[in-house]
This record gives C-alpha cells, structure tokens and sequence, in this order.
C-alpha cells in the first residue's frame, strides 16, 4: 500500500499524498453500472482531498480480457486500492492475484468472486454487494402472488454465460416451483431491449395463453412491456424487471411492469471505496458485506 | 481558318519526361492520325486532352479558345468525346446504357429507356453490331464486341456539340471488314466539320483514314504531313529513327513430331466439337470474324471452359499426356496469352517482375520455395531487355506501362517458364509496327526451338506471314483447312463468312 | 432444336424475370420447416409480429445495398441508429418538442453521420470500411453521451408508428418500409442515379473515364445511408417505446447479411433491394421460429450459422445454371 | 534536374523501402500523446502490460491480413478464438488431458473451422463473407455447447504462456506472437505461396490463366486464418486463466481495423504483416492510454472512432506523395 503511493508520487511528480483508487467495472454502457460510475464520482467529489479516483469499465459484459487488461493497467499506472465488479467470478482471479502481489488493495463488489478459486491463490479479498439470487426470488415471489397455480411463465434471461443472469434465473426458477407454475420457455434477450421485444413477441405467438414474464433485467422488461403492448393480447401479462432503471418507473406507475429490484447500486462503488480507504489507513481486513435489496413496486414508487 | 485544336508547349513527366514540348494543330474537317512506337507518349497526350491527366506545361485552345479541362466531364462538355484504348466499359450495365452512360435520356426523372434503346441501336448499326439486343449486359460480349461498343460511346456525343472526337487504338481487335466499315463513318463524320484524332498502330489504316498524320517520337511532334504524300515506310523510319528490316517470308518447312492432339473438343462456350493436330516447329494460325469463336477454342483447350467434353492431349517423346485444367496444361508447357490483357492478363498495380515471373514459379514445384527478389529482379530484367519493353525498371508497375508494352510483358511472362504449347490470342494487339516484328521474330524463333504455336489474329497479315497452316473458324465451326502458302486472302475470308449467312452477322 | 418448357426451364425463365425466385423459394422453404415444426408458426399472429418487427431492419438494409451495390460498406448503422433514438428520446422527454420535429431531428442526425462517412470516404478518399468503422465507434459514443448512458422511456405517443393499423394488419412503420424498398429498387433500376451507382460499383476508373464524377454519388450512397439508419431509430423507438443507447448493436451484420443473401454482391455493382428484403425476411423468419421454437441459445447460432450458408448455397446453385 | 536530399525527400525514401513508416510515425505520436497526457504511461510496466494483453489479437490480425490479401474476409475469427479457449478449457478441466494434447485440440478445431470456411469458399465458391458470418454464428453456438455456456476456470497451470519471462520481461505468448509475425511476412513477402496469395487477391482470372490453382490457395488461406484463430484461443485461456464461451466477441472488426490501418487493402492484392503488426500495437496502446487516462466511455468510444479515421488519414497521406 504506502510504497505503492510514493511510487506513484515519484512519477508523476504529484506532490500529494493522497491515494488513487481505481474503479474497475463491467460495461459502462449498461446504465447500472453508470450509475454506480456516478455514485462513486459524487462520493469522490465529496471526499476529494482523501483520495484520487479513476473509473474504467469494459466494452461489453462479456468481454473478459479487457477486464483483465484493464486489471494489468491499473497495476501498470500504480494505484494504491481497486475496486472491481467482476465480469467473471473466476476468470478474475488470476488477474487480481497480480495486484495482490504488487501491493494494491482489492474490494469485490456486485458480483462475487467464487471462494474455491480464491483460496487455490490464497487470496482473502472482501465482497461488498447484494445477492442477485435473493433479489430475483423476492420479484418473482412478487410478481407470481396471487396468480392461478399451473400459470404459464417465461423467463427472459441476461447474457446465458454471465453470472448474474445465472444467479436471476435461478431466483426466478424457485419462485416459479414454489408457486407451482411452469416456465414455458426460458430465452435469452442478451440483456437488450430490441431483443428481449423481439423474443418476446414470437414467445407471444407461441404461447397466447402465457401468463407471466420475469426478465433478468429492466431493459428487457421494457422490451417485454413493448412487444406485449405490440401484440394486441386479450388478456393481463405480468412483467417483473430487476435493477430499477429509472425508464421503468412510468410501466410501474401504469402498472404495466409490477416490480423491480433496487440493488443499490450508484452506493455499492461508495461503499467499496469506503472500505478501501479504511483498509489502506488501517491494514485491516474487513469482512465481507451483503448490501440490502428493495423490492420496487407501484405502492414504493412514490415514496422512493 | 482557326484551329479546332491547338497545342502548344505540351510537357508531361512522369517518374521520367513522358511528352516534351509537344506543338500539334488539327484543323477542322480533318482526320489526324498519331502514330509513335510504343510508350511514345500517344495516349498520354490524348489523356491531357481529354480531362484525363492535367498538364505539367503548354497552352491548349479549342477553336481559338484557351481551352482547360481539369477533370473528364469538363472536357465532355465542351465536346471531347473519346474512346480509350484501355476500355471503359461498365460489365454490368446493358450495351444501350453504355454507349449513353454520360448523357443518358431521362423522362420524369428516370431513365427513359424507349428513347435509349432507339439511339442506341441506331448506333449500334452503324457500327455493326447488328444482331445483338441493346440490352445485353457488356460482361457477356466478346473484346472485339466490346471495342465496337466503345467506338459507339464515342460517337454518341450529339453531332452539334461533338468538337473533337479522339480514337485510341479503336480498331486493335477488330478484323479487315470492320475496319473499313468503321473509317467509312470517320469520313461521314468528318464530313459534318468535327475534327478527329485517331491513333493506331496499323498504319496502311492510318494512311487509307487519315487526312494528316502526325508522327511521335520520344515526347516530340517529329513531324506531321497530309498522308497523300507518305507511305508506311517513310512513318516507320520517322517512329523509329531508322529502317526495319524486311522480314524474312516463312519458307516451307519440314515440321517436327506431333505434340498437340485436339480430339472431339467441345464445352459450354464451344459447343461444336473441334479436332485437330499440331506439330513441333509448327505455327498454326486459326482465322475467323469476331465472334467466330476463337478465343473460346483456346480457352476450351487451355482448361478454362466449363463442361468440357472430348480431350486435349500432349505428345512428348514417346509419352501421352492429357490435361483438363489450366493448371495441368502449364505444367505441361502450355501457355495462353489471353485477348484481353487487362482483365485477363495483367496483375494490376503490381511491379513487372512480379507480372513476368508469376506463371514460371510453379516450376518451383513447393509452395513454400523462397523467392530471391534480386534474382527475381534479374530475370525479369533480362526479359525486359530481350523484348525490349520500355519502362523505368523491373520494379514499375505494370499499369504504369503503355498499352503495348504490357503485351509484351505478357509474352516475357510465358518465355520465362519455356512453354513449347503457346496460344496467342491476339498476340500483337496495340504493338507497334517495330515491336511486332520483335514479337514476330520471337515465336519464329519458338518455332524453330521446336515449339508448337497456336495463334488467333484478326489481322490476315499478320496470319498469313507468320503460319504454316491456318484453320479457318466461321460462326463456332471449323469451316477450312489451308496449308502453308495454299491461300489467298479472299479463299480465307471466303470460309470466314462462309457459315456465319442467315446467321448472326458480325458486319456487313 | 426448340425447347420444350419442361420444369427447369420454366424455372429460369422465371428466374430470368424475377432474379430473386430461388432466394424467394428458400423463404418459402423455411416458412414451411418451421409452419410443421412450431404448432402455431403459421398463425396471422406470428405474421403481424413479424411484419411489426422487420421496418427497422429493412429500411437500414436498404442503405447498406445501395451502399454495398457502390462498392462502399457501412458498419456504422447500427450506431447510427442508436445516436437517432437516443436523440428522439431526450427531444420528446426533456426538450418535449413535438414528434415531428423530434423525428425530423434523428433522422437529421443520421443524415450528418452518414454525410461524414461520405465526405471522409469520396473526397478524401479514405478506406470506407475504415471510416464506418471509427463511426461506429464514434456515433455509438455519442448516442451514450446524449441519453448519459440511460435508457429514456418515452412512452406511448410514439408507438403508433409500429401499432398494427385497424383493418390492414401492418403497422404504418411496415408500409414506410415497403414504399421505400419499392421506391429505392425504382431509383436503382430506372433512374440515372441508380445506374450510376452501379457503374461506379463495377469499375470506378471506367466510370470516370465515361464522364461520371464519382464522389457526390459515393457521397449520396453512404448519405442515404446514414438518413435511413437516423429512419430505423425512429422506428426502432417507436417499436420499443424507449430509446436505448444499446440498441441495434451488430445491426450491421444483419443488414449486410441480408443484402448478399438476396444476391448483392461485396464487390459492388450489383445487387437488389427487393433480394435484400427477402433476405430481411429470411432473417426475420429465422429468428422468430427458432424463438418459437424455444431452442437453446447454442442451437439457435448454429442454426442461424447454416441457414445463412445454405440460402447463399441456394443462390449460387441458381447462378450455375 | 538533380534532386537535394531535403528532409521530405529522405521521408519519401525511406518510406519506399520501410512502408510502414508512415503509420510507424502514427504509433510514435500516440505513445507521445499519451506519455505527456497519463503520468505513468510511459513506463516499462505498461509496456509489459501491453506487450502481455496483444499476442491474441497479433496472430488472429496475422491471419486476417493473410485472409483480406487473397481477396477474401474471415469474419469467424472471434467465434473461433471462443471455440477453441472452449475446447481447451474442456479438455484441461473435464477430461484432464496434458496441457499440449489440449492446446493441440484448441488449434486443431480452429483449423477445422477454418477449413469449412475454405472449402465453402473456394471449391464452392460462396461468398466468404457470408460463409464466415454463418461460421460466426455456428462456431459461437459451439462455445456455448462445449462449455454449457459456463466460463470454465483453469487455473495457473495455464497461465505461464502469458506470464512475462523473467529476465527478459516478455511472455512466451508475445514471442511466439512476434516470431509468427516475421515468419508470415517473410512467407508473404518471400515464398511462392505469397506470391501467389497476391496474384490471386490481384486478379484472379489472370492468376488461373497463369496456371495458379486458385482454390488451394484461398482455401489455405482461411485454413491458417482458422488455426491461427485456434492458437489465439489458446492465448487467450493462458491470459484469461479461464476459457470464455463470449471471449472476442467483435474481435474481427478489431483485426480487419489493425490490418487496414497497417496497408492491408479490403479489395485484395494488398498488405503487409509488419504493418498489421504495428495496426495492433496502435490499438492496443491506444486501449490502454485511454484507460489509463480513466476517460469516460462515450468519450472513449469517440477517441477510439477519431484515431482509426486519423491513422488511415496519415496513412493515405503517404501514398499521396
Ligand atoms: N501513370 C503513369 N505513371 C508513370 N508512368 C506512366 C504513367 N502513364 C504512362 N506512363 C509512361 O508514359 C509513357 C507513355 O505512355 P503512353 O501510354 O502515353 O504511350 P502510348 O504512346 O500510348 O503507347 P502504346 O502505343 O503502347 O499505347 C510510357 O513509358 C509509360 O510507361
Ligand atoms: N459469357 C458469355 N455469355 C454469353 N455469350 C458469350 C459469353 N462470352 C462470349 N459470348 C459470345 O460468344 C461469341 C463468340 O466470342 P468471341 O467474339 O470471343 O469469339 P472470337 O472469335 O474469339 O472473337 P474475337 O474476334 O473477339 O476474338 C460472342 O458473340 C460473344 O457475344
Ligand atoms: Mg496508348
Ligand atoms: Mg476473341
């Protein structure tokens, strides 16, 4: 840590001795990482004289070894702590081993880094962030309440390899068992709207009776919202999003869309910037965090 | 009287000075012949003249006029109208859409394709492309088709704006008939006051044509006389700076072995099938109108042709070889120099040495064999020495050259891999008088090496000087069979036309 | 010999008239595929979601074919029409312009990247593969720039534009669609413009040796373009109500795809805007049925993969004979 | 008129037996911009992490290059890279096999892919751009299949391929990036098969009439493009330490952009390894400035967009002259 930032204010002649802490995101793109961009820029304006910021983010959530590269950057340009949301709970790993072993201080958020593959490099890296699981089964119990049992329900599911869009599916796969439905088609919308609207309306055509749409996020919720608006179908579809983008407060509002998820997210790089700040100061370990959820729903709305 | 075109002080250079302070005046009414060598500089000029290329120095006035035309369309408008030697023809649009393509008729916005049609096959029949629809896509005609479609574009200019009307080389691939149906509308023309810049190589057209000629030579006029007072002789040594020697009469010969059996040879562009023999030290000449179909025989026989029936086999001492690929065929010493060295001959942009030693590296054998630029370098050097090829070195690209000389890039091409089978379609197209003989002398010299020639030429000149025996194709068939020195020009041209009556006529 | 109109040669006397048969024939084959496979594939339902779907496609296919057909190519599309429905979207909710003007506004704004893309690829004479490849890059920046990155919803007002028209089943985005691929393969074959493009797409330096200034139509090609790309965001928010700076991500491939599908050739001067639109349709078809289908996502790429092979296949086979 | 050696003409010279010059220069200027804007770029850690992120995308532009010169286009090479880190991480996961067998596997079935691409196109003569679209699809489906759609996680076993060398503070991955480089250019510059690869991407007609067996060649060509791919695969597991079914989405456009921006022409005939070489490194530099500097997104996306244009720009320059 403290070596790390004279190195760094030998470089750059900065006479400062405050230190940097990067941000390493998924696509800053997606607007919830945007947002969480702009949490942690609100915080760093806030706390400007502790400590220097630079956000990064990747092309797409899939893109892997840009993430990685961007890992091996930040090692090369010398800060003193990051904060990374993994695109990958595993493929990371390797990665943040390299900026352990430079010094660098690590805080996991939104998506965690699988334990096994941490302590095969005896890594104790800390993860700050709230259970996509758990989320998806809250929507989901949710949106199911209160609807016939043996309803017909569709899934729309993220990117199929990303972990997130796992954790959503199988939160909204118990939610569907529990209230003792069928998921009659489990697409993927890739996490885009276009798309989602598209698989949407040919699942419509399919299945004309289906009764429920979960969506692994808010863009396809919307893409879900606009297809079922599209089709002219005769009777109610409910749709459930997660994130809680502001474009889908007016389909909660109007009722078109039930619920959604707030993770929290423009707080969760505050957070992780906080705990990294303690760390570099004190040395200690801090534990891991789940941060909260809340369910979004037209009774919240206004109140939110 | 003022000059239609005046041209004073003309220089052009590029990597090396091409034109010179060239001075020309053509007046109105009258046709100009340009003759020169090779790379003399003739297309360059009519470039200048055409918007093509712009000028390093010189004054140019169009009817007393200072006259600039930085880009084509500005000369068009002003009433250049140009057929190039390197066609300009567009595959994929009709015959009628061509010859119109820079003034095409319009009628409430679009394309007004009754009035298009009507121009242009009113166009077409002069020029003689009589049979053919105006909405045949110019990808499907054969070059000479293409030249007479060219001469049609260039005549399209409407008769009131037409100033100058430029041919370069309108005629290389056309054969006796078409020729002289083509300067008859050069004299209707001209009779109406335009004026004409007309460049050939052939020069008893440019003397029968021709009101004046021009002669160029190393980037200067060196002279310009009204043809009543010249002969091709007196243009010869004006081009060249000295006589020609007369070429020697091919005297009968005893030929060698039997090398090439053509049996019951047919294919998707050939239909009919063929079947000859050829022989070692033989040079057999194959005559026949435009669209006679020779250049499909040797594609056909060269592995080129789709659906080929029938066989192609090479003798070689004692051995039997048949090829069904042009791969094949080159590995077995065949050698095809197409018509139509633009699209079928020449690696665009690319240095000579690569354009003359591409075909001879699969002697190589391996693929991964490791060139040696400087040998590569030298070869091509030489090659370019022994035919004399004009151009700033082994490393100039091919397109850089002027027309005639990328033909004898071409034949540098297959001297370098020892082929002893050579198909020539066309050899001497666009070559100057002095280069021709080169050439000539060249596959006499192939011939008595013991090589066996086949060669298409729509000159009958060139034919009856150079082979022992010439087929005779008329419409897609073998009509005739002569032997060395059993012919006349009119017995051939007899059999040309011969099953081409009540058929698609080429011209007349 | 006189031929007797056997089968095959009715076929290619067809096909002499409508060059597109085969390629049609091969829609026709996958309409059936999936009309047995999926019990309710052959449903007006899933007619009136295709024809709600495709406008937006079709209209970016008809650029890129005019583009292609030039002897240019356009990848930035697909940004382009993100920048279009990123621009509508903050004109209708946070400057709350009225429709048109917003409309006019995206369109606008693609006109101005593809006017880029033209002036940069004719008179400078840069790669236009490479500067479609920067505006990719750079349209998709600004789309982010104006929507901060956010989804904008906008809401119902503009979705009249894809809603099925009462009475005619289509939604008026569908009839602009279908009125521009007519118009534009009229422009093509029967306007001097359209000839132009093809002649400069075949052989460029014959073009101007004819006397044809070729940069204003390069210019035009990729400007339509990039007007009909600021088109499909507009339809494209409509269809979702919403404009995402996300969306039409890799629309390119899809545009390209369909244009040689239906005979345009990457060489340039030739091709068909009535082809590429049955090949938007293949497209379309493709990915609604193995949708319906509900395949897993690996099977649906490779199926995608084949299909796209195969309808080339079908084509080739055609110009053989 | 005998010419001064002025400073423009000692350019012009130089540029006439170093062709790359001119887009060398480019690369100089960026690494400037970029060591005067970012505190620590210009440090041997950054070029480290550099020369450690771009030996995937080197050998895949490697075979692009060879692929765009023959006239043709692989669009399947990101799908391939994919595949083959797949296979890999399947075989050293599931099956356990030894390292070597697995890399060979990966190789191979990039070599696989690449051979369908081939054949499809030169024997059945298919427009290889819609055959490497289809494989694109189809070799993306595969990944997913072989890996359940899971990024499989190896380990460090892997990852030494990527780990600087100590002491010479380059990994195995670059050198063997870098060795093919020079081995391609040479057999580009060279061999037959170079010369022949040129001829036919030159002008293909003439290259048969030359007696050049046009299909082996274009076929070899996507094959090594295809095994090239499948090595990049190999590469990126090795710096992943994981295999990602979604690794190199988009990374064709990446390697065409190299390859052009290094003097590759999309029409055939044209370019040169060592300038795709340095293609890469202008990308990859530019990649990591920009991170480095912590730019915003849109922001980034607009650089990126911008330097592509300009590089060509510089590079068209060049052949003003
Ligand atoms: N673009 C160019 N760059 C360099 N040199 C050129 C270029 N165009 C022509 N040349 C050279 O200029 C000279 C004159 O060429 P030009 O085409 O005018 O000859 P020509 O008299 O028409 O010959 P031909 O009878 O063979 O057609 C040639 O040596 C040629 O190599
Ligand atoms: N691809 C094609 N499709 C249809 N017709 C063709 C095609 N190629 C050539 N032809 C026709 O075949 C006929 C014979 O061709 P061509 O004129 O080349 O014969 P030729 O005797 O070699 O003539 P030339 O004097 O031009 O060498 C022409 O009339 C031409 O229109
Ligand atoms: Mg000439
Ligand atoms: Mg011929």
């Amino acid at each position: 840590g403290p070596s790390e930032s004279t190195t760094k204010s030998s470089y750059g002649g900065n006479a400062s001795e405050i230190p940097v802490i990067a941000l390493v995101m998924k696509s800053l793109a997606n607007e919830f990482f945007v947002n969480m961009a702009a949490g942690a820029e609100a915080h760093h304006a806030e706390n400007s004289q502790y400590y220097e910021l630079i956000v990064n983010g990747i092309r797409n959530e899939s893109n892997l070894a840009q993430q990685v590269a961007l890992i091996d950057q930040m090692i090369s340009s010398g800060v003193d702590a990051i904060v990374v949301a993994p695109a990958d709970s595993r493929a990371l790993v390797p990665a943040l081993a390299r900026a352990d072993s430079a010094g660098i201080v690590i805080i996991n958020i939104d998506n965690r880094l699988e334990p096994e593959t941490l302590a095969e490099y005896d890594l104790q890296i800390p993860f700050i962030g709230p259970s996509n699981l758990t989320g998806a089964k809250m929507v989901g119990d949710f949106a199911l309440q209160g609807l016939a049992s043996g309803s017909e329900v569709a899934i729309l599911e993220g990117i199929t390899s990303a972990f997130n869009s796992i954790q959503r599916r199988i939160g909204f796969e118990q939610a569907v068992a529990e209230a003792g439905m069928d998921v009659v088609t489990l697409q993927s919308g890739e996490w885009d709207q276009s798309k989602a609207a598209q698989v949407t309306s040919a699942i419509l055509s399919q299945f004309p009776e289906l009764d429920v749409i979960l969506a692994a996020n808010d863009s396809m919720a919307l893409g879900a919202a606009s297809a079922v608006g599209l089709a002219a179908v005769d009777h109610e579809i409910v749709i459930a999003g997660f994130d809680n983008i502001p474009a889908i407060h007016p389909l909660i509002e109007s009722g078109k869309v039930v619920a959604t998820v707030d993770q929290f997210g423009d707080q969760l790089a505050a957070f992780g910037i906080e705990y990294a700040l303690e760390v570099l100061s004190t040395g200690v370990v801090p534990q891991d965090r789940e941060t909260p959820l809340e369910l979004i729903t037209a009774q919240s709305l206004p109140t939110y | 009287m003022t000059a239609r075109i005046r041209i004073e002080g003309l220089c052009k250079s590029f990597a090396a000075p091409v034109l010179e302070e060239v001075n020309l005046q053509i007046m109105p009414g009258r046709i100009h012949g340009l003759v020169g060598e090779n790379g003399a500089g003739k297309s360059t000029l009519i470039n200048i003249i055409s918007g093509l290329l712009s000028a390093d120095a010189g004054t140019l006035e169009l009817n007393g006029q200072v006259y600039r035309a930085p880009s084509r369309p500005q000369a068009l408008q002003q009433g250049i109208a140009l057929a190039a030697q390197e066609l300009s023809l567009i595959d994929t649009l009709s015959v009628a859409e061509n010859i119109f393509l820079s003034a095409l008729p319009q009628n409430f916005m679009t394309v007004d394709r009754a009035s298009l049609r009507k121009h242009a096959e009113e166009l077409m029949a002069q020029v003689g492309l009589l049979a053919m629809s105006a909405h045949t896509p110019v990808a499907k005609l054969a070059l000479a088709e293409k030249q007479l479609v060219e001469m049609a574009k260039a005549l399209s200019m409407p008769a009131d704006n037409c100033q100058l009307l430029i041919l370069d080389e309108p005629a290389s691939a056309l054969t006796t008939p078409q020729v002289e149906k083509l300067h008859q509308i050069l004299r209707e023309r001209v009779a109406t006051g335009l004026s004409i810049i007309y460049v050939s190589h052939r020069l008893d057209d440019v003397l029968s044509v021709c009101d004046d000629v021009s002669v160029l030579r190393d980037g200067i006029i060196v002279s310009t006389a009204p043809t009543t007072y010249l002969t091709a002789n007196d243009l010869i040594t004006a081009m060249c700076g000295q006589d020609l020697l007369e070429h020697r009469e091919s005297s009968l010969r005893q030929a060698g072995d039997l090398r090439l059996k053509v049996d019951q040879l047919s294919s998707a562009i050939f239909p009919q099938s063929v079947s000859f023999e050829c022989r070692r030290g033989e040079i057999l000449g194959i005559a026949g109108l435009a669209g006679a179909g020779r250049s499909e025989l040797l594609h056909t026989i060269f592995g080129l042709a789709p659906d080929r029936q029938g066989r192609v086999v090479l003798l070689n001492e004692g051995t039997e070889v048949e090829v069904r690929t042009a791969s094949e065929a080159v590995k077995q010493g065949m050698a095809l120099i197409a018509e139509d060295r633009k699209t079928q001959g020449n690696f665009a942009d690319k240095p000579v040495s690569l354009n003359t030693t591409i075909a001879g590296l699969g002697k190589l054998g391996v693929a991964l064999a490791v060139l040696l630029p400087r040998r590569e370098e030298r070869v091509s050097k030489e090659l370019i020495d022994r035919l004399q090829v004009k151009c700033e070195g082994p490393r100039q690209s091919i397109d850089r050259l002027s027309g005639g000389n990328q033909q004898k890039v071409l034949l540098a091409r297959w001297l370098q891999t020892e082929s002893d089978v050579w198909l020539l379609d066309e050899p001497t197209r666009g070559v100057d008088v002095a280069s021709k003989l080169t050439i000539h002398e060249q596959l006499r010299e192939l011939r008595d090496l013991g090589a066996c020639l086949l060669i298409v030429s729509s000159e009958l000149e060139e034919l009856t000087a150079l082979c022992d025996r010439i087929l005779v194709l008329s419409n897609r068939k073998v009509v005739a069979t002569f032997e060395g020195g059993q012919w006349s020009n009119e017995q051939l041209l007899a059999e040309m036309f011969s099953a081409h009556r009540g058929q698609r006529a080429v011209n007349h | 010999m006189k031929t007797k109109s056997n089968p095959s040669n009715l076929f290619s006397r067809i096909s002499l008239v409508f060059e597109e048969l085969f390629i049609f024939l091969a829609l026709l084959a996958l309409v059936l595929i999936f009309s047995l496979a999926a019990d309710n594939f052959f449903t007006t339902r899933t007619l009136v979601a295709i024809l709600t779907q495709l406008p937006a496609l079709t209209v970016v296919t008809i650029g890129m074919t005019l583009v292609l057909i030039s002897g240019g190519i356009d990848l930035s599309v697909g940004s382009i029409v993100a920048l279009s429905s990123a621009i509508i979207g903050v004109a209708l909710t946070v400057f709350e312009l009225p429709l048109l003007m917003a409309a006019l506004l995206g369109i606008a704004a693609g006109g101005c990247a593809g006017l880029v893309n033209g002036v940069l690829g004719s008179y400078f004479r840069l790669p236009i593969f490479i500067v479609t490849l920067g505006m990719l890059e750079a349209g998709r920046g600004l789309a982010y720039m104006v929507t901060g990155s956010q989804t904008i919803f906008i809401g119902p007002s503009i979705q009249a534009l894809s809603l099925p028209l009462p009475g005619i089943g289509v939604s008026p985005a569908f009839l602009i669609a279908l009125g521009l691929v007519f118009i534009s393969q009229l422009v093509l074959t029967r306007t001097v413009f359209g000839r132009y493009l093809i002649a400069i797409g075949t052989n460029e330096i014959a073009a101007r040796i004819s006397g044809i200034r070729t940069e204003p139509y390069l210019n035009a090609a990729l400007l339509i373009s990039g007007l009909l790309a600021g088109l499909g965001g507009l339809i494209n928010a409509a269809y979702l109500g919403a404009s995402d700076p996300n969306a039409a991500t890799g629309l390119e491939l899809s545009a390209i795809a369909a244009a040689v599908i239906g005979g345009t050739s990457l060489m340039g001067g030739r091709g068909s805007i009535i082809g590429a639109f049955i090949g938007v349709l293949i497209i379309s078809v493709l990915q609604n049925g193995l949708a319906q289908l509900g395949v897993s996502e690996p099977f649906k790429r490779l199926t995608t993969g084949l299909v796209i092979i195969l309808a080339v296949l079908i084509d080739r086979w055609r110009s053989r004979r």
